[in-house]
């Protein structure tokens, strides 16, 4: 019982912290790209209790504040319900697919937030998020439908265990490889990163759903980035490179997710909507998909 | 002569004389020769009723003037003939003619058709049954012309010349079988038809008899006359021709059928007939655009229903088709009293149910039976039809199919009308119903409910007026005891 | 739409003025306040105002050559977001409507630079009739940058002075703005005409944050109140209700 | 001997004819409540019944008619979907018992047509044997479109067009259930499911094609899909949602009776198609997949709110019908808990939906805006509804999709799922449209003075999303009652506990997630509150704008075609085919229809004698000879 409460506390406390660690690597390897120095080491947390200790903190009604609130608590339930290294957590009373959905609960959230704070702008910005939801989440599917077929369990413990239990030959890097490459394209779109970040396209809806958001409600916007970048890495680290055995191992593996992303995100430009429906459906998707088709036959 | 015998002869004898007699009683006052025809109509029922009860199993025959048969002329009662004698006279007298109608002639031309009606269903030989159709026909042209104006007298020539058509091609089929077999007597033909009426010369008889016949039994092609007539005759004329006499004229077919035409041939041949029939009338009605056309073109549909069902082989079909034939004759009728009031274009329709609540709500229930929807008569009468079909296999199953197909169409145009009839009016309102108008229908729609009520007991009756009209042996061991 | 509302009354005394002093605080509440300034000197969003010509300083200033963001200098885009306002240039009457009401849309504490001679005393278009000639009549400013047009160097210097500012706790021109709003309204009204308002209630955020000082409420804000009741009496199509008027109506 | 069904069966029509009668009465309503709370509570007793080890509760009601039995019973599916509906009554008269009936007009029609439709499905699900079944379907038929065709003009047009698609249907089945009778010599169930593994490949083909086309027409399986929005959408309020969360689902247990128990999922795989991978049961689940992503992407297209949520009453069918074909236990208990979790999510909605229109009087989605300030409480219901819809935790509807989505990963089929997943896609954008178009953003200037829908209509939409919410918390509470649909079926059970089903590889307890989930949200509101400043409201015109000010005359607002970049890259996908068959079809009648009306309007009469006899006599010639 006592494990399970430290278990409960650590693990969003790890993936908030790790996500600074994570933020501040997205920022100081966009600033080398750009020949820059980049911010300080301390710059994330600057950033959030700097928001946080804003005198005044306007609203937009109370489905704003609640917004913040489900933002947070579904990113926190996530990882609870992602293991990593010696910290199960919850894993087993809730499998990938019901991760997955958790994942949705603070888009849910931010997009009812937005949409209250009657700015069209961050109405434009919901409206696009959710289309290249759309748009990454059907690779994604594919992915997740290839990789749980091949494992043959969801629960994502028993993942974790079969890849570790047979060395690197096992992970669904080197099973799957392009169901792994699928993956990485479908959550470069999740992470919403060029060039795939038109629902953010800050001069020409002015950041879409942050237009509205100062303060606190910024702030909470800030962690949600962390918890983000963390738990994009690990579901990717958990499902093809051998989940985390030890956290001197895990740890750099969720780094190197994130670095890949955030590494070629800055040679692009912005897609239109139109653009990323066409090749996260077009290319991801068919790479998937065939991938799918290996792992069936490997089934079969 | 027997007991029996009476109730086969008066039901002829006594209209025919009253039709005759007619005329003279009215010069002592038209309201005498009405109730002096209704209560020959009254007296037609109840011999319905007494030849129903006495006959069971075991049909009533006689032969008139003393000659046996097959030389006399011989009556046959079953149940069939029994129960459509009785129908004949319901329907005679649920829509007696009103004075305005022509009066006195108009009387004397229902008798008239009733002496035709029930000789045709009675009589066991095919130069009566020709002299009764003839009958029928001169009555049935005279009560189409009656509402005096040009459509009418136009509707009913053209009807006219039809049906001089036709009767001569049922002169020329029976020329035939005449020719073939040597005698006119049903029994005998029966007898004699496996040997003489087998081939081709057969079947060309059947097909000019089937022709003929059709015209009043509404089959295609040959029915064009139908939708004229029911639109231009008054509506008590319309209710009696498409409810009751149509109806006739399949009973002889269906006599021809069991008792000399086993051919599949023959039979393919009125299968085609009728699914042509089905899906002309109902397509048609599809595209109506008056209530009294609708249901002409839906009553053409519902005899090719009937045709349909006299196909399919043993009692099951007989069963079906005078299931079919009853419903109709219950349904139809009720149709054209609403619509005799609701006449013109359909979208003048619209309001109905504001105006005519009763009228309305009766429409929606005669529309559910005929359409088939349980648990009302009309559902039982297609669930025999289709099951028999089904039982039947092969093209019954695609004469099945077609039937179900246009039963969608027929629920299309009739819902189409109570659609409107529910709208808000947008022009002028229908017409409104007074109780008198409207009261044939409510009785026809209380009948229905009934029906409905009792539908087990019916159903089991019916069942053995089919099962003894079916039985093509027995027709011929107690038309011709010894001959066998 | 009926005419029942009142707004309240402004009476002159305010209930509360609860800008802390220094020495009243715990020992807690220092160094708490003083972590949040140390970040919040190390943590400045821009919204840069570039209606003058001064904007084509601020790309080098962000971007490879000088970098910013090594002192936690960053563009942002709506004043919702931001902590400092970069006013480059001249103002006309018309673009300092659209500076107020992105200033009052700004977060506390929140921060103005002026940039070049334009915001300080008019420029070169000292004599213009169209252009705003000091910019802090209408809002606090926290700094100027001189010269026309001032250097990179000059805005690093600006920024880094202003850093050091909101460390000590010395940036606090923005209180002024609600302690004495009467005033900023007044002189904003002079220009604009006795109808101006914008969409912010600024008294009532001062009273609901505690920034009510004597100067917060006066004639002028009384006539922004009569207008609001005015003009939900007459055309409420035109002119919302203000503040939370509009969600706390039944 | 008067049973608990006979009970039910009998209070269902005295009810009809009592509503009919006091219909009009301001306090219908409480009796409707009153009645169906009843018949809910029997049909509780019949549940206890059947849970304490029968099979089925029988009806002393049995006819004999033309030599066939015709009897009602219920066993545990019927008993399944008989306690939907009486519950989906009793909420819909909940919401007619106060200001929606004083507002109604036509109050005898609403409460009477309701009846009447409660009446005919507790018919139908109790029916013994096919000819009951093909009775009680045609009476749920009629019933329902006499609830939708009340309020005339467009409801009657679509009602219209509803009637024909059933009566289609319902054809489609009468020669089902005929040729069941040919093949077999009886309309028993038992009978035929004793026979049909025997009957020939072609007809058990025919059966399943008359089967699914007559009983999928009722779920609007496509392409059977196009009467069902506009028909349900246009019906008044409570009526609307009582045929949303429920009238459809007859389809459903019709199917699930004669395809699932009756005949077998394993018969249906049997049955190949030649030259493909098909067969009978795949390529049903493929035109369930069909039928969940096509009308959810229709739905997601729609600019009326009522409208919206009937497409995807259509596309949810499709789920509840995929997991029950999937045919494992674990996808039958998810199938069948969806229909009872889409019951109450989408009756929810339905409700609230028609509380904004009540108000507002509209529901154009873009036209209304803003609303959440004016009706928190509709608002909340929404949103649990919506949240319900999309399949998210914590809302029943995530709990059910997961069983389906888990059946199928269970049984490898990769496709069937990333089908289900991007139909639940479609519908997160779809239902986030509905709700931001009609609560969230700018207040439009007219709805100032809206109010909260009155506490009659907000009582039993709350009541119906807490189920939601307890029912997705505590799902064992939903499943114990699928249990006893599923004993009936006989493809076993799937075991549960009161939090959700543990299975060996990933299994889902429901009480962790909701309670850690709520638990966070918890811990975020702690960080909200204590973290930071006090908030402060402010209006909507304080608002960020580029600088510009702005005003109530000009609406700041985003609502019409919410998603345009999609639209532009799957419209042309919208390619309307179904339609386009549809109105060929018309034509096609009609043109049909002119030509045998031709046929009698220039009427050469002796032509046609001739030619017929010259034909008839040609074909005698030629083909007579024995």
């Amino acid at each position: 019982m006592l494990e399970l409460f430290a278990d409960l506390v650590l693990m969003p406390l790890i993936a908030f912290l790790f996500g600074l660690v994570l933020v501040l690597m997205a920022r100081r390897v966009r600033a080398k790209i750009e020949r820059r120095v980049g911010p300080p080491v301390l710059q994330p947390i600057y950033d959030i209790v700097k928001l946080y200790a804003k005198k005044t903190q306007i609203s937009h009604g109370l489905m704003h504040d609640v917004s913040i609130m489900m933002l947070l608590g579904g990113f926190i339930t996530a990882e609870i319900f992602l293991p990593v290294p010696g910290l199960d957590g919850l894993a087993a009373e809730g499998d990938l697919v019901t991760l997955v959905y958790i994942m949705m609960v603070p888009m849910l959230g931010l997009a009812l937030g937005v949409g209250s704070c009657a700015n069209p702008n961050g109405s434009i910005g919901i409206s696009r998020a959710l289309t290249s939801m759309l748009a990454y989440d059907v690779p994604f599917v594919v992915v997740i439908a290839g990789a749980l077929i091949h494992y043959g369990s969801s629960n994502l413990i028993d993942v974790v265990r079969i890849q570790q239990e047979g060395g690197v030959s096992t992970w669904g890097v080197t099973t799957m490889p392009l169901l792994a490459f699928a993956g990485l394209i479908a959550m470069h779109g999740m992470l919403g990163k060029e060039p795939f970040e038109l629902y953010i396209a800050p001069a020409e809806i002015a950041t879409g759903p942050m237009v509205e958001m100062s303060g606190k409600y910024m702030g909470a916007l800030f962690v949600m980035q962390c918890f983000q970048f963390y738990t994009v890495g690990v579901l990717y680290v958990t499902m093809f490179l051998g989940g985390g055995e030890m956290w001197l191992t895990f740890l750099p593996k969720v780094a190197a997710v994130i670095f890949i992303s955030v590494a070629i995100t800055n040679v692009f430009g912005r897609y239109k909507t139109e653009d990323v429906i066409r090749w996260m459906w077009r290319w991801p998707t068919a790479i998937g998909l065939v991938g799918l088709a290996f792992v069936m036959l490997k089934v079969n | 002569m027997t007991s029996g015998a009476n109730t086969l002869v008066l039901p002829i004898v006594l209209p025919l004389l009253g039709a005759f007699l007619l005329p003279l009683v009215a010069r002592f006052g038209d309201g005498l020769a009405r109730a002096l025809g209704i209560v020959l109509v009254v007296v037609n029922i109840f011999l319905g009723w007494t030849l129903w009860s006495a006959v069971g199993t075991e049909a009533a025959v006689t032969a008139l003037g003393g000659f046996e048969a097959p030389l006399g002329i011989v009556l046959y009662g079953d149940r069939l003939a029994a129960l459509f004698v009785a129908v004949l006279a319901v329907g005679a007298l649920i829509f007696w003619p009103r004075a305005e109608h022509g009066g006195v002639k108009a009387y004397t031309l229902t008798l008239l058709l009733v002496a035709g009606g029930s000789g045709l269903v009675l009589s066991g030989d095919l130069f009566n049954i020709f002299v009764f159709y003839e009958i029928v026909a001169v009555a049935s042209y005279g009560l189409a012309a009656s509402s005096g104006d040009k459509a009418g007298f136009g509707a009913a020539l053209r009807y006219l010349v039809l049906g001089a058509l036709g009767s001569s091609l049922v002169l020329i089929g029976i020329g035939l079988v005449y020719a073939a077999a040597g005698t006119l007597n049903l029994a005998d033909i029966a007898r004699l038809a496996p040997e003489k009426l087998s081939g081709t010369t057969g079947l060309a008889a059947f097909l000019l008899l089937v022709l003929g016949f059709g015209v009043k039994a509404e089959l295609f092609p040959v029915n064009t006359w139908v939708p004229e007539v029911y639109a231009a005759a008054p509506m008590r004329v319309t209710a009696i021709l498409a409810g009751v006499v149509s109806k006739l004229a399949m009973v002889v077919i269906l006599r021809l059928l069991v008792l000399v035409f086993h051919d599949p041939a023959a039979i393919s041949l009125l299968m085609a007939v009728a699914i042509v029939t089905i899906v002309a009338g109902e397509f048609a009605a599809y595209r109506a655009s008056d209530l009294n056309r609708t249901f002409a073109y839906s009553s053409i549909a519902q005899l090719g229903l009937v045709a349909l069902a006299l196909t399919i082989p043993a009692t099951a079909g007989i069963l079906a088709a005078i299931a079919v034939a009853l419903h109709h004759a219950v349904v139809k009728p009720a149709f054209f009293v609403i619509a005799a009031k609701w006449r013109g274009p359909l979208a003048g329709l619209a309001g109905g149910a504001r105006v005519a609540p009763a009228a309305a709500g009766l429409f929606v229930l005669l529309a559910l039976s005929i359409i088939g929807i349980p648990p009302l008569p009309g559902f039982w009468a297609k669930l025999v039809l289709l099951g028999g079909a089904f039982d039947a296999g092969g093209a019954y199953a695609f004469a099945a199919a077609v039937v179900l197909a246009a039963t969608v169409v027929e629920a299309a145009y009739l819902f189409r009308v109570v659609a409107r009839i529910w709208q808000p009016a947008a022009g002028a309102k229908p017409a409104h119903f007074a109780f008198s108008d409207l009261s044939p229908a409510l009785l026809l729609g209380v009948i229905l409910i009934v029906a409905t009520l009792f539908v087990a007991p019916i159903g089991t009756a019916l069942s053995g007026a089919a099962a003894s009209a079916a039985d093509a042996g027995s027709y011929v061991a107690r038309v011709l005891p010894g001959r066998m | 739409m009926t005419g029942s509302e009142k707004v309240p009354v402004v009476t002159d005394q305010p209930e509360t003025c609860r800008v802390a002093d220094a020495e009243e605080k715990s020992l807690l509440r220092k160094v708490m306040d003083n972590f949040a300034d140390h970040c919040r000197s190390r943590s400045l969003f821009v919204l840069h105002y570039c209606t003058g010509c001064g904007a084509i300083e601020l790309p080098p200033t962000i971007t490879s050559r000088f970098d910013m963001e090594r002192v936690g200098v960053s563009p942002m885009v709506t004043p919702r977001q931001a902590d400092l306002l970069l006013i480059t240039g001249y103002l006309s009457v018309k673009t300092l409507k659209r500076v107020i009401l992105s200033y009052e849309q700004m977060q506390a504490p929140k921060y103005v630079v002026g940039f070049g001679s334009c915001t300080i005393n008019g420029g070169m278009y000292w004599n213009s009739y169209a252009t705003v000639k000091r910019l802090d009549q209408y809002i606090p400013v926290d700094s100027y940058i001189a010269g026309c047009m001032p250097r990179p160097e000059a805005i690093q210097q600006v920024f880094l002075d202003l850093m050091a500012k909101i460390d000590a706790g010395k940036a606090t021109a923005w209180q002024d703005y609600y302690l004495n709003y009467d005033a900023y309204l007044g002189r904003q009204m002079n220009l604009f005409g006795q109808d101006w308002h914008t969409p912010t209630d600024v008294v009532a955020e001062a009273k609901h944050y505690g920034y009510v000082g004597n100067g917060t409420t006066g004639e002028h804000t009384a006539l922004l109140d009569q207008r609001a009741t005015w003009s939900l009496d007459t055309v409420p199509e035109l002119y919302p209700a203000r503040g939370r008027n509009e969600r706390s109506r039944p | 001997m008067i049973g608990l069904l006979d009970t039910l069966l009998v209070l269902a029509l005295l009810t009809t004819v009592g509503l009919y009668v006091f219909g009009a009465n301001r306090f219908a309503g409480y009796i409707g409540m009153a009645a169906y709370a009843a018949m809910t509570v029997i049909v509780v007793l019949v549940g206890q019944t059947l849970s304490g080890g029968e099979t089925a509760v029988p009806s002393a009601m049995a006819f004999t008619v033309l030599g066939y039995p015709m009897t009602w019973r219920i066993d545990g599916l019927g008993w399944f979907f008989a306690l939907l509906t009486t519950g989906a009554g009793f909420f819909a008269a909940w919401y007619m018992s106060g200001e929606w009936n004083e507002a109604q007009p036509n109050k005898r029609i609403q409460h009477g047509t309701l009846a009447l439709n409660v009446l005919a499905m507790l018919l139908l699900v109790s029916s013994g044997d096919f000819l009951s079944l093909f009775i009680g379907w045609e009476i749920v038929s009629w019933a329902a479109f006499a609830m939708m065709t009340q309020l005339g003009g467009p409801a009657a047009t679509a009602a219209l067009r509803y009637l024909l698609y059933a009566l289609a249907g319902a054809m489609a089945l009468f020669a089902g259930i005929l040729i069941v009778r040919s093949a077999t010599g009886s309309f028993a169930f038992e009978d035929f499911a004793a026979a049909v593994p025997n009957l020939p490949t072609a007809t058990k083909w025919v059966l399943f094609v008359l089967f699914t086309a007559g009983f999928g027409v009722k779920m609007a399986i496509v392409p059977f899909h196009l009467w069902q929005a506009p028909a349900y959408s246009f019906t008044p309020g409570a009526s609307s949602s009582f045929l949303n969360a429920v009238s459809a689902r007859m389809g459903l247990f019709a199917l699930t009776l004669v395809l699932i128990k009756l005949m077998g999922p394993a018969l249906l795989a049997g049955m190949d198609i030649a030259y493909t991978w098909f067969d009978a049961r795949s390529a049903l689940l493929w035109l369930t997949a069909i039928t969940m992503i096509v009308p959810t992407y229709i739905a997601l297209m729609q600019t009326d709110a009522r409208m919206l949520l009937a497409w995807h009453g259509i596309g949810q069918g499709g789920y509840m019908l995929l997991g029950i074909l999937v045919g494992t236990p674990l996808g039958l208990a998810g199938g069948l808990l969806h229909t009872f979790n889409y019951a109450t999510y989408q009756m929810a909605l339905m409700l609230a939906v028609f509380a904004v229109v009540h108000r507002t009087k509209t529901a154009d989605l873009d036209e209304l805006g803003g609303l959440i300030t004016r009706m928190p409480f509709t608002y909340i219901t929404l949103l649990m509804g919506i949240i319900g819809l999309a399949g998210l935790p914590p809302m029943n509807g995530f709990v059910s999709k997961w069983m389906i989505y888990k059946s199928l990963l269970n049984t490898a089929q990769p496709l069937l799922l990333i089908a289900a997943f991007i139909g639940t896609l479609g519908t997160i954008l779809s239902v986030y449209k509905l709700i931001h178009n009609i609560f969230l953003g700018q207040l439009r200037l007219e709805h100032r003075e809206v109010k909260e829908a009155p506490l009659s209509m907000l009582l039993p939409m709350l009541t119906l999303a807490g189920i939601g919410f307890v029912t997705g918390w505590m799902p064992g509470l939903a499943l114990s009652m699928v249990d006893i649909a599923q004993s009936a079926l006989g493809i076993g059970l799937q075991p549960h506990h009161l939090g959700g089903v543990d299975l060996p590889n990933g299994s889902l307890n429901m009480l962790w997630v909701v309670g850690v989930l709520i638990a966070a949200i918890g811990v975020g509101a702690l960080i909200f509150y204590f973290l930071g400043n006090r908030r402060w409201e402010v209006s909507q015109y304080d608002n960020y704008a580029g600088g510009h000010f702005l005003s109530a005359d000009v609406r700041y607002h985003f609502s019409h075609e919410f998603y345009p970049g999609l639209a532009r890259v799957i419209g042309p996908w919208y390619r309307g085919w179904v339609v386009k068959m549809e109105r060929g079809l018309q034509t096609l009648v009609a043109v049909l229809g002119d030509l045998s009306g031709g046929v009698f309007r220039f009427a050469h009469t002796p032509f046609y004698l001739l030619v017929a006899v010259s034909l008839g006599l040609l074909w005698v010639g030629l083909f007579g000879k024995i």
